[in-house]
């Protein structure tokens, strides 16, 4: 029965994991950059909601529109600043100002909100369900975070495949320059894909800290570098994979702590990352592309 | 035959068979039954021939028949699913490209791979990586055989150059050079390996006429000079026709012809596989 | 390009060492160019205080990153110390901050800042590891140092002019340990700790020491580091699965929320008993208080206390906040007091220099008593270790009651 | 035969070197005369450790082109090898330098070790997967710190990963302590070291980028396929910019480690390694004057502006990005092109017939 509960434990946090990754893989599949803020657009979006709630009294559920409205917006704007103008460059240099936005997201936020962490109210209302005679307990939040990744997984897959915008999207992620070619906008499209990345970087943040309670300048950074670890364990770009990774890296931290050792689980997930990284270079389901000679 | 090699082997018996080769009793390149498929796909299939050392083969084919991928199995990019190659009489299965380079495989690139950010020289002297005899350590700690070393790859790098008319550009970026300049460079860049074979995969490409001309020149003198064999892809029937003793027909992955320049100028398959479609466009 | 943009970059170095050296030279004689910095933050009574000869605190402590919550509370309640204070007319403070990120060699950076500026006290660090680090250096530098909440005993080994305001680490888990015991709160023992913390750690290993010693059963022992701390659920699981009936949780008020969060929502109702790091959970923003009832914690202060001391602080507190104060405050209140009695007592001026203090200073606090927010007759012996009692609080109706 | 590309770069090499001479002597002699204010005293020493982290990670970054976020890892296998060495042999070797030299080699040496064990996966990643194992392997590597403990007494050194396990005779002494970390460190750092310790560097990585092997470095990170069409060995190649690279950063962290009395885990973090990343991608790839340079600027930035107290990291940040956007973007490029392209064109009034027939 304990096994039970690690595993939903594990799948928990997982889901959280696989809703932040979701927005790491989408950006790097059409942008190729690894976006090392959007661990702290979730920590801004977590405390829209917040400050909505508790400040302007909105109900709960509202504050995760406005939370997203805020999100898309910064995205965009973070975008446009710091790395459209860099498009076509070295995607290291992208990688060092989203390190400068990482950076400024946190420090504003801090003169903004201070450092004393909020303690997030759930926007979870509903009673944990009791299995087993209190042996097992699901509570409201895990359920709505696995059917939420759940629902955005499909949402973002039928978007990439059947509307026009996601096709875009996709042929900019295949080939930018035979994108271009064909006529379409690969600068908006990079910006729809930040925008969208955004949004679902607000949503992550709301069920981050319905899960886990804690909100403070910091709170986006640690998730975001075990999204990031996630996306890529699942095959950085692809959507299933962020999905899949995100569960499994949650399973897999509970499991090790649970039975392996709570001292050791950080070495532990990043050992069965470099495992199965070896065994399969491009993720559990990344395509292995193959270098045209 | 056995199938690995320790890398100080492999030098071994290909100086030995340098020697042999001379005696012209092993072929450079003798393949066999050669075959590829890509998922389920054959890209490849039932390739063999042989090509002799200091003979000047030619593989032609239309677009998407397959050259370049037998060019990347003869070099170990790929790992072929059926049919060996035997470079100076070794089999080169499951070796990586660098050890076949190292039997005496050279090649250029369709889409020139050059090393932008070098200059010329440079490019050469990577070439010629193997045979610089000079440690790690004393290149770390600047020791008198990096020095006399270096110096040997300078001059022979320049006089590589200097042979395929280069000299001046020695000093440029690879980057910035001109088309028909990078394609050359190429050839010098795979001809410092000392291969016993070299590769060209289209050498003609993007160069006018007059250039074209003169790369035919200088492929007879590669021949003559280093005594070497090549095996090249070319779209252009007048070099190919020109240079090459030994022609190659490849359509759909497979032999449609072989043969001297004339025999395949009358072959009835090919003028229907790849002249006849050329003069329909 | 890259040329140009080197040669900008090498004339922004020469520039800004120039700079860096000649700023503080030219500050030191006169001390007024940092100075309304410093009295900018302070308020108006260190401004008028400047110009009498004040004598120069430093503290320093993180102010930004993910440890900003102490570094920023230790701020406040030392400012509104040294206003209050210097408004006594009398001796005067001058304090300055540095941010040191909660990093041991930010921390040697930020204290060599506070030395350049001419700094005699030295009140922090905030936290272990930096706190560690700079307790070297004042040891060597003979600068006294109080620090108001680096629990660690690796901090006051370092000199014997290092001292807290706080427990030591072992101190507190041995007297947790003793406290359980004695009044039986529980048989089965569950701990939840922070591996990657010191202050975590350090009070861990005692406590069970101490365990064993008056005999409890730990039946589970669950560790989360800094990288994997947000998410505790599986530490309270295995603590539910080990059947424990008191759970120990020797951290900070953050993880407490989530850990008591946590087992409320799955039903989960063991004692949970805390350290001093625990206090201010009840004024986190957002946490639901009645989640904390029956929570028992060690500690030395509560913001709840009814005396007129803690009141007046508290009220100050969120004037200037906005906020409750948590611990951290209070001790760095209760620091900033104890160094103006012991200069009191021992007359120092603010013309003295560093060592010269660093002497009065060591022979005040071997010597004297003193009363602060966070414990009443508090002495400090020789090792730098502070002598004060921990109070066991059990939270009850939303408040802090006293037990004995 | 002189070729006019050699000497460019032996111009940049000599350029480099007197630099850091330079900068040394002044800085050594304003030290001596008690010149420099404590913190400028107190920047010596962690500016040469960055450069020299900075300068070995460029190895990786800009040579070899291989994107790593674990270089901090490295550095915390330097620094607790060389604190425990340190440690080990502090009662037995009296002379201080002699003492931080053998900490130093030791550290560097496990270091490379450890470079090696993470340098396999090499052999089979590209790219951001290679990034995200040395991310991966950085972590380990702290993980594996904070939980060792070391003490040492009259019978000998003893090693556990829990305190209870370390049973330690009369007088022993813990040298290592789990998350607390190494504490009371004696101080043998010397800023001179350090100096010797960035000319070292120097000398390995200069050399090592101007002989066959570093041509062979570059030519994969370039074109991996031509380099390997030309007998390169690709694996054995980047193992060695990735061993070398991990020994010089772990004699950084030696140094570093022994600079403190303290020294812990933790400050081997991932925004460790994220620094030293900055400073060779602003420094420019490959650029090794550009690495020195760039780390002494940024290092500084954070400490000059700490009198904007809460605005101090914000600024930071903001900088981070103007820089970057100024000094990669395109656009910007162009326009720095175009005015020099009119200022050459304002020295040298050449008729500007016969362009190139090639383009």
């Amino acid at each position: 029965m304990s096994f039970l509960q690690y595993l939903i434990n594990g799948i928990s946090i997982g889901a959280v994991y696989a809703i932040i990754a979701l927005g790491y893989t989408m950006v790097y599949g059409i942008a190729k950059m690894l976006n090392f803020a959007h661990g702290d657009v979730i920590m801004v979006g977590a405390y829209i909601s917040f400050s909505a709630t508790n400040y302007l009294g909105v109900p709960a559920v509202l504050s995760i529109f406005i939370a997203m409205a805020v999100c898309t917006i910064l995205g965009i704007i973070i975008e446009g600043l710091a790395y459209k103008p860099l498009r076509g460059t070295s995607s290291l240099a992208v990688l060092i100002t989203a390190i400068g936005v990482s950076y400024f997201l946190q420090n504003a936020a801090q003169l903004i909100w201070g450092a004393t962490p909020k303690n997030f109210t759930s926007i979870v209302t509903s009673a944990p369900i009791s299995l087993f005679g209190g042996q097992l307990t699901i509570t409201g939040e895990v359920i709505i975070t696995i059917v939420a990744s759940a629902v955005i997984m499909l949402a973002l897959h039928f978007f990439t495949t059947k509307t026009k915008i996601g096709k875009a999207m996709r042929a900019v992620s295949e080939d930018r320059d035979a994108a271009q070619l064909m006529g379409i906008n690969v600068n908006r499209t990079i910006s729809t894909t930040f925008a969208i990345g955004s949004a679902l970087a607000a949503i992550a943040g709301v069920l981050l800290c319905s899960t886990v309670p804690t909100l403070q300048p910091t709170t986006g950074s640690m998730p975001g570098i075990r999204a990031f670890t996630a996306a890529v364990f699942g095959g950085i770009g692809s959507i299933p994979g962020a999905m899949l990774g995100g569960i499994l890296l949650g399973v897999i931290e509970t499991f090790s702590k649970a039975y392996l050792s709570s001292q050791f689980s950080d070495a532990i997930v990043f050992l069965v990352l470099i495992i199965v990284l070896l065994v399969k270079p491009a993720g559990l389901l990344g395509k292995q592309v193959q270098e045209k000679v | 035959m056995a199938e690995k090699y320790s890398r100080e082997m492999v030098e071994v018996i290909s100086k030995n068979l340098h020697r042999q080769q001379d005696l012209g009793k092993v072929p450079v390149l003798d393949v066999r039954n050669l075959g590829i498929d890509f998922g389920g796909l054959t890209a490849v299939d039932g390739f063999n021939m042989t090509i002799g050392p200091t003979e000047i083969s030619g593989l032609i084919g239309p677009n998407g028949a397959g050259k370049t991928t037998i060019f990347n199995l003869l070099t170990s990019v790929y790992q072929p699913t059926r049919g060996s190659i035997l470079v100076n009489g070794i089999n080169t299965k499951g070796m990586t490209t660098a050890k076949v380079n190292r039997l005496g495989v050279a090649r250029t690139f369709q889409n020139i791979r050059l090393f932008t950010d070098m200059t010329a020289l440079e490019n050469v002297k990577v070439g010629m990586h193997n045979s610089i005899k000079c440690g790690f350590i004393s290149s770390l700690l600047r020791l008198p055989p990096y020095f006399k070393a270096e110096k040997e790859a300078n001059k022979r790098a320049m006089e590589l150059l200097d042979f395929m008319g280069l000299a001046d550009v020695a000093d440029t970026k690879a980057g910035s050079l001109p088309y028909g300049v990078q394609r050359r460079l190429e050839i010098v860049r795979a001809l410092a390996t000392n291969p016993s074979i070299i590769l060209l995969d289209e050498p003609a490409a993007g160069m006018n006429p007059t250039e074209t001309e003169e790369l035919m020149h200088q492929i007879r003198r590669i021949r003559d000079t280093f005594q070497i064999a090549i095996f090249l892809i070319e779209h252009d029937m007048n070099l190919v026709m020109n240079v090459c003793e030994g022609i190659v027909v490849v359509n759909y992955g497979r032999i449609i012809a072989k043969g001297t320049p004339e025999q395949i100028k009358n072959d009835p398959a090919v003028i229907e596989a790849y002249l006849g479609k050329k003069e329909e466009e | 390009m890259k040329k140009l943009f080197a040669l900008l970059m090498a004339a922004v170095m020469v520039i800004a060492m120039f700079a860096g050296c000649g700023s503080s030279e030219t500050q030191q004689p006169t001390a007024d160019s940092g100075e309304t910095q410093g009295a900018e933050a302070t308020g108006e009574a260190t401004e008028n205080a400047a110009a009498a000869g004040a004598i120069k605190l430093g503290m320093c402590g993180p102010l930004t990153g993910g440890a900003a919550v102490y570094g920023t509370a230790v701020k406040e309640g030392m400012e509104i110390a040294v206003e209050e204070i210097n408004a006594l007319g009398g001796l005067q403070f001058e304090l300055k901050t540095a941010d040191d990120e909660h990093n041991a060699e930010k921390a040697i950076n930020a204290y060599n800042s506070l030395v350049d500026w001419g700094m005699q006290i030295m009140a922090g660090p905030v936290t272990t590891a930096p706190s560690t680090a700079v307790a070297g250096e004042c040891a060597a530098d003979g600068i006294f140092m109080l620090t108001p909440s680096a629990s660690g005993v690796d901090v006051i080994e370092a000199g014997d002019n290092i001292f807290q305001i706080c427990f030591t680490d072992p101190n507190q888990g041995t007297a947790s340990a003793d406290y359980i015991a004695e009044h039986k709160l529980g048989t089965k023992i569950g701990v939840i700790y922070d591996s990657s913390d010191a202050y975590s750690s350090g009070i861990y290993e005692k406590f069970k020491a101490q365990a064993e010693v008056v005999g409890l059963e730990i039946v589970c022992a669950e560790a989360f580091t800094a990288d994997n701390k947000s998410d505790l659920t599986n530490q309270v699981t295995a603590c539910q699965k080990a059947g424990a009936d008191l759970v120990f949780l020797p951290f900070y008020a953050v993880e407490a929320a989530q850990v008591l969060t946590y087992a409320n929502k799955i039903g989960y109702e063991p004692l949970f008993f805390g350290c001093d790091g625990m206090d201010g959970i009840l004024t986190t923003e957002g946490f639901d208080p009645t989640l904390a009832e029956g929570l028992m914690l060690l500690t030395p202060f509560s913001a709840d206390s009814e005396d007129e001391k803690t009141q007046s602080f508290v009220k100050k507190y969120q004037e200037k906040t906005g906020i409750v104060p948590n611990q951290f405050a209070a001790d760095a209140y209760d620091v900033i007091y104890a160094i103006y009695q012991a200069c009191v007592d021992g007359g120092v001026t603010a013309d003295m220099t560093a060592e010269e203090i660093n002497e009065i200073m060591v022979e005040q606090f071997t010597s004297m008593t003193f009363d602060g927010l966070t414990g009443a007759g508090m002495t400090w012996m020789e090792t730098g270790e502070v002598s004060k009692s921990p109070m066991a609080v059990v939270i009850e109706n939303g408040v802090y009651v006293g037990k004995e | 035969m002189r070729i006019k590309n050699d000497r460019k770069t032996q111009l940049t090499n000599f350029l480099t070197y007197a630099l850091v001479i330079v900068a040394f002597v002044i800085l050594q002699y304003m030290s001596e005369g008690k010149m420099l204010t404590k913190s400028m005293q107190g920047y010596l020493i962690p500016i040469c450790v960055y450069i020299v982290l900075a300068v070995s990670l460029n190895l990786v970054v800009g040579i070899s082109g291989e994107l790593s976020l674990g270089h901090a890892g490295f550095m915390g296998v330097g620094a607790f090898t060389g604190v425990i060495i340190a440690g080990i042999f502090r009662d037995t070797i009296d002379n201080e330098i002699l003492r931080l030299a053998l900490s130093m080699v030791c550290g560097g040496v496990l270091a490379g070790v450890a470079g090696f064990v993470v340098g396999i996966p090499v052999l089979r990643l590209r790219g951001d997967y290679l990034a995200i194992v040395t991310l991966a392997f950085g972590e380990i590597l702290k993980n594996i710190f904070g939980n060792l403990y070391v003490g040492k007494d009259i019978n000998g050194i003893q090693f556990a990963f829990s305190s209870e396990a370390i049973k330690l005779a009369e007088g022993g002494k813990m040298i290592l302590k789990g998350p607390m970390g190494a504490a009371g460190i004696k101080k043998i750092a010397t800023f001179p070291v350090a100096f010797v310790l960035i000319l070292i560097t120097l000398f390995v990585v200069l050399n090592l980028i101007n002989s066959k092997e570093g041509r062979a470095i570059k030519a994969i990170r370039d074109n991996r396929i031509a380099a390997e069409s030309v007998g390169i060995n690709v694996t054995a190649f980047k193992l060695k910019a990735f061993v070398t690279s991990a020994f010089l950063a772990g004699m950084a962290g030696a140094l570093f480690a022994l600079n403190y009395s303290s020294v812990n885990a933790s400050q081997f973090n991932f925004n460790t390694s994220i620094n030293i990343l900055v400073f060779v991608v602003l420094g420019g790839m490959g650029n090794i004057l550009g690495s020195i340079i760039s780390t002494t600027v940024l290092y500084l930035v954070p400490e000059l502006l700490r009198e904007l107290q809460d605005y101090r990291m914000i600024i930071y940040a903001i900088v981070l990005i103007v820089v970057m956007l100024v000094t990669w973007s395109p656009k910007v490029k162009q326009m720095i092109q175009v005015v020099q392209v009119r200022i050459k064109d304002l020295f040298k009034k050449k008729d500007k017939k016969g362009g190139s027939v090639n383009g």
